[in-house]
């Protein structure tokens, strides 16, 4: 066997058990830190801490019957949840976790995620399709609006970056970053003190609009419960409802890592001290917690509200970024 | 309406929310034609837990109607109570004593307090909040707590009786609502950063759901919902009963109108009726909560008599018919969120499903009220 | 000629052969397909083919932006009008007569017949020589440069497409 | 002082009966009296005032005019029940021969049976001032039927059909009448009080 195709194997077997199980850490991680925000204490049951609680979970949700609807597109409905699952473990391909640690070294590893996860969408829109059901057509049809409004200020911001970094390679644009925190790109003092003015922006938008692609709350519009019941994956039961949920927090991971890596140094850390991949997942999950704290704190915003924030604040600004962008890099 | 469900031309489509919608605390269904997200027509359809409860006040004597007050709102049913006794205690001429009234007053604010904190937490919860939600249920939770001790129950009370109470309060229960008084007020202000002051919150609720004070007029609308709306009316204040004229507190009146005057309302009435208590606490006079002279079997004399009280929700009416046997000839029961709720139609017309959700949260519906 | 399986250049036929696979499922589904919004999604299946056969051919900033736009946005787009479009699923389906039937089995014979012609007749050259390495760079550089005009008169396209879809959409709003 | 306005007002439908009640006692202060068809100008003349509706309901009269008549019937038979004995006992004081009892009137009494009648009750109150109005009507029990007002008040509409519900009483002109809190298809009218479930 060439040890190439074992090497190519091992990883994508890795990277499906470290999505699967990364996903179940971030639910355990997610209802935990919900519980300390709420002044309870969350699971503590299933192990130590509750830690084997999502497990216990995915055991439930793997035994239980996937109810097809009546009237639904059968082909379709079993197919939408997959399509969420597999985008996003693609995606997980191209991420760098350290110098070392990548399963693929993509030149254009920043655009093929962009590529793959506009995928996910698609999944969204078939799902809610495929229901035959009023509330998860709604939901398609916003999930739809959404990632269209919310991926051009993002497409925008990562151009930015890349301007800037001159790359989109994921591991030349973090090893652009090395050499201590004033060379991230959130605030480059090292490197083009034009920049710095508009990096933090950018990183702002960035954070903001993976937020939305990713339909976490405060933009959890495709889901918004008090007035679509459960949105796209109302009709979805067992593993089927499972998987929309392992990909949303998979995509929640993605989007973290995208935004460390494209601004916080990926694994750079601020001072020696540890390897490369535990600075790395420090920072994602510090995001992630960011993230999960904003969907507990906050209430959800109106559909239009969403719109307007992307159409008249994110994509003006972003524009005039990138305009800057251009300019300081010609000046400084 | 299935005439436009099926007109091409218009697009529209028929969307039930309900009777099993998170949004629409318990079984209520709005029948809503939609076009896309904006709603062209919106029909509220009740009476998924009618209970006819009217006809069950015929049917048993005016001691065994009471229980019943606590199954219509049971998120604030001592002012059901209240209002029941109240209301057969004018007919049959009984006089209460004042330490009952003041006890009455008391629990009857705290149960508006709790009343209050549930909904401002499911309201949130409307909104997509989750957080709020469990706050308001931890200082909520020492409101059952304390009614528990006295009342003997938590939720569904049948605290009063026919000239006064079924039970006096004890030391500790006074000791345990001055703390609490003390308590919430001190975490008041936390709300108020915490949910109030919250940009989200003010885009989602400013300007949605307007009710104007004609609208009110015509509906009949009460209660916090009437006080959003610049309308200073208050049966406490209005129409005084009880004991409410001895103690000192304030109306707030928001002439807004929108769905946050209402919720400002409500944060502010939490204020009041702590005010409250810790007067009726500080000035409880001793004596008997129970009057004397109350027959075993009360009879009032023919005729028709009305009470109304402030609940929770607004103005609760009983409208009594006696033929003077132990059993009511007739028994009307005004709840304020049917009145509430009617306006709907009007207001979302026009609005997006989420604005829709927004206003109905701020109306706070209670559906067996609105059921009976 | 024939490399095993197990090796990398193997298992890159065979990949090569799931995506020519993956290409043709697509299309007979968006063909076939009773329902528009499954022929919609056959065709997204075939764009992803199709990518992946332009990232067999070493381009992958072309086949990321065949899935980025053709998959993520106009098949987004297509199913989105689809779903909106389509209320009553059953009355899609339509007879077709004889004679369209007829007439179209005619023309995809004749079709056929020609390409296989044209295929047997044919000299197969080798492999055309890699202008460059197919990178953005690459791409960004030719586009400025050697295709520039081509570039900006799909600007324009792009332009009056915008500025279309606002006119449409500004009517569209004020009915409302 | 609005009570007396509105009386004023209300007294110039020329309504069968207007009375000021006493609050405390009653829990309303004007007590209005009209016939079926003086129910939308009497709300009219509320409106005016600037009342909103609290509530509109039924009440059903079965058997009340049996029970005057009994009551009258018992009242007289009582009466000559009285005078016969004092008839007697009169006789018996001169020694004369007892006169035979009248015979009872009984058919006479079944003429005087009005039919009976349903109660609708709107109850009105103000926003500003302490003052709540009942306006009463009374309708035929075997046809109930009167002008909705669902018009005037908007939220009367609702009331309407929750009466039309329990009592069976028609709102002519009354947008839809379907049962609202009862099933859809419900043909009975449970506050009747010759409702048995």
């Amino acid at each position: 066997m060439n040890p190439e195709i074992i090497r190519v194997v091992g990883y994508v077997v890795a990277v499906i058990a470290f999505v699967a199980l990364n996903a179940a850490m971030l639910v355990w991680m997610e209802r935990k830190v919900a519980g300390h925000i709420q002044r309870r204490i969350g699971p503590k049951e299933v192990g130590p801490f509750g830690i084997l609680q999502s497990f216990a979970d995915g055991i439930k949700l793997m035994t239980k019957q996937l109810i097809v609807p009546e009237g639904a597109d059968v082909l379709l409905f079993k197919v939408a949840p997959m399509l969420v699952m597999i985008p996003a473990i693609m995606c997980f391909v191209t991420i760098p976790f350290s110098e070392q640690l990548a399963a693929r070294n993509i030149n254009v590893g920043l655009l093929l995620i962009f590529a793959i996860a506009s995928v996910n969408v698609f999944a969204l829109l078939l799902g809610g399709w495929a229901s035959n059901n009023k509330y998860a057509v709604i939901s398609a049809a916003r999930a739809v609006s959404q990632n269209v409004a919310y991926e051009i200020p993002m497409l925008i911001t990562a151009i930015t970056v890349v301007m800037f970094t001159g790359t989109m390679n994921l591991q030349e644009i973090v090893l652009g970053q090395a050499g201590g925190f004033w060379n991230w790109n959130i605030f480059p003092v090292g490197k083009n003190i034009g920049m710095v003015v508009v990096m933090p922006i950018s990183f702002l938008i960035f954070f903001i609009c993976s937020m939305a692609e990713t339909n976490r709350a405060p933009f959890d519009l495709g889901e918004a419960e008090s007035e679509l019941v459960a949105g796209f994956h109302t009709e979805y039961a067992g593993m089927g409802f499972g998987l929309f949920f392992l990909g949303e927090y998979a995509n929640v991971f993605i989007g973290c890592s995208l935004s460390v890596i494209l601004f916080l140094g990926g694994w750079q850390g601020p001072f020696g001290l540890l390897p490369g991949v535990h600075w790395f997942l420090l920072k994602v999950y510090f995001l992630i917690f960011v993230v999960m704290w904003m969907r507990w704190t906050f209430p959800r915003t109106t559909f239009y509200g969403l719109l307007n924030l992307s159409w008249k604040i994110l994509i003006p600004i972003s524009l005039f970024n990138l305009v800057l962008t251009g300019a300081f890099i010609k000046v400084f | 309406m299935s005439e436009m469900a099926c007109d091409k031309h218009k697009e529209t489509f028929v969307l039930n929310m309900g009777p099993q919608h998170p949004a629409t605390h318990g079984v209520l269904r709005v029948k809503l034609v939609m076009d896309g997200e904006y709603i062209v027509e919106a029909e509220p359809v009740l009476g998924y837990i009618h209970r006819m409860h009217e006809k069950m006040g015929e049917n048993r004597t005016w001691a065994q109607f009471m229980p019943n007050m606590g199954r219509l709102d049971y998120l604030g049913a001592l002012s059901y109570n209240h209002g029941y006794a109240a209301a057969v205690e004018r007919a049959a001429g009984i006089a209460v004593p004042e330490r009952a009234e003041y006890i009455r007053v008391m629990t009857v604010e705290l149960n508006r307090i709790s009343s209050h904190l549930l909904w401002m937490g499911a309201y949130l919860l409307d909104l997509g909040g989750f957080t709020p939600l469990l706050y308001a249920f931890d200082d909520r939770e020492k409101i059952l707590d304390m009614l528990e001790r006295v009342t003997g129950s938590r939720l569904t009370y049948c605290y009063f009786r026919f000239g006064g109470l079924y039970n006096d309060v004890d030391d500790q229960f006074l000791a345990e609502a001055k703390g609490f008084v003390a308590r919430l007020r001190s975490r008041l202000p936390m709300y108020h950063t915490l949910v109030t002051k919250n940009v989200i919150l003010m885009q989602r609720l400013k300007g949605i759901g307007v009710i104007d004070a004609d609208m009110c007029r015509r509906y009949g609308v009460t209660g916090p919902v009437a006080r959003g709306s610049g309308l200073n009316y208050d049966v406490r204040k209005n129409e005084p009963y009880s004991v409410y004229p001895q103690f000192d507190f304030d109306v707030p009146v928001y002439t807004e109108g929108d769905s946050m005057a209402r919720y400002m309302v409500r944060m502010d009435e939490i204020e009041q009726s702590l005010r409250i208590v810790e007067q009726a606490i500080d000035g409880l006079p001793d004596g008997p909560v129970m009057a004397e002279k109350v027959p075993k079997i009360v009879k009032p004399p023919k005729g028709d008599y009305y009470h109304a009280v402030e609940a929770a929700r607004g103005s609760f009416g009983v409208r009594l018919v006696s033929n003077g046997t132990n059993t009511p000839y007739r028994m009307k029961l005004r709840s304020p969120t049917y009145s509430n709720l009617s306006l709907l139609a009007e207001v979302a017309k026009g609005v997006t499903v989420a604005d829709a959700v927004a206003f109905m949260g701020s109306l706070d519906l209670v559906i067996p009220e609105i059921d009976r | 000629m024939n490399p095993p399986i197990t090796s990398a250049d193997g298992l890159a036929g065979i990949v090569f052969l799931v995506m020519l696979l993956v290409t043709g499922a697509g299309a007979m589904i968006a063909v076939n397909a009773e329902r528009t919004i499954r022929a919609v999604a056959g065709l997204a299946l075939c764009f992803v083919g199709v990518a992946g056969i332009y990232y067999f051919l070493q381009s992958p900033f072309v086949a990321l932006m065949e899935m980025l736009i053709y998959v993520g946005a106009v098949c987004v787009v297509l199913v989105f009008a689809v779903m909106l479009a389509e209320p009553h699923p059953e009355q899609q389906v339509s007879k077709r007569n004889a004679l369209v039937g007829g007439l179209s089995f005619i023309t995809a014979g004749m079709l056929t017949w020609g390409l296989v012609a044209l295929a047997k007749g044919a000299t197969w050259s080798t492999a055309a020589v890699r202008m460059n390495e197919g990178t953005m760079r690459d791409v960004g550089l030719s586009l400025l440069t050697t295709y520039s005009m081509v570039f900006e008169l799909v600007s324009v396209v792009l332009l009056v497409a915008i500025i279309g879809s606002l006119v449409l959409g500004r009517a569209g709003r004020s009915k409302a | 002082m609005l009570r007396d306005r509105i009386k004023t007002a209300l007294a110039a439908l020329s309504p069968l009966e207007i009375t000021e009640t006493d609050h405390a006692k009653k829990g309303y202060d004007l007590d209005v009296q009209v016939s079926p068809d003086q129910v939308p100008a009497a709300a009219e003349a509320i409106r005016q005032e600037e009342f909103f509706i609290e509530a509109v309901t039924g009440v059903d009269w079965f058997g009340e005019q049996a029970a005057i008549v009994a009551e009258a019937a018992k009242v007289k038979a009582a009466a000559a029940k009285k005078a016969a004995a004092a008839a007697a006992a009169a006789a018996e004081a001169g020694g004369e021969a007892v006169p035979p009892a009248p015979a009872p009137e009984a058919p006479a009494e079944e003429a005087e049976l009005l039919p009976d009648v349903m109660e609708v009750v709107y109850d009105f109150s103000h926003y500003q001032e302490n003052c709540r109005v009942v306006v009463r009507t009374r309708v035929p029990r075997d046809n109930p039927e009167l002008p909705t007002i669902s018009s005037i008040f908007q939220g009367a509409n609702w009331h309407e059909r929750e009466t039309h519900d329990f009592f069976g009483i028609r709102f002519l002109g009354h947008p839809d009448l379907t049962p609202l809190l009862l099933p859809e298809d419900a043909d009975f009218h449970p506050l009747l009080k010759d409702f048995k479930a």
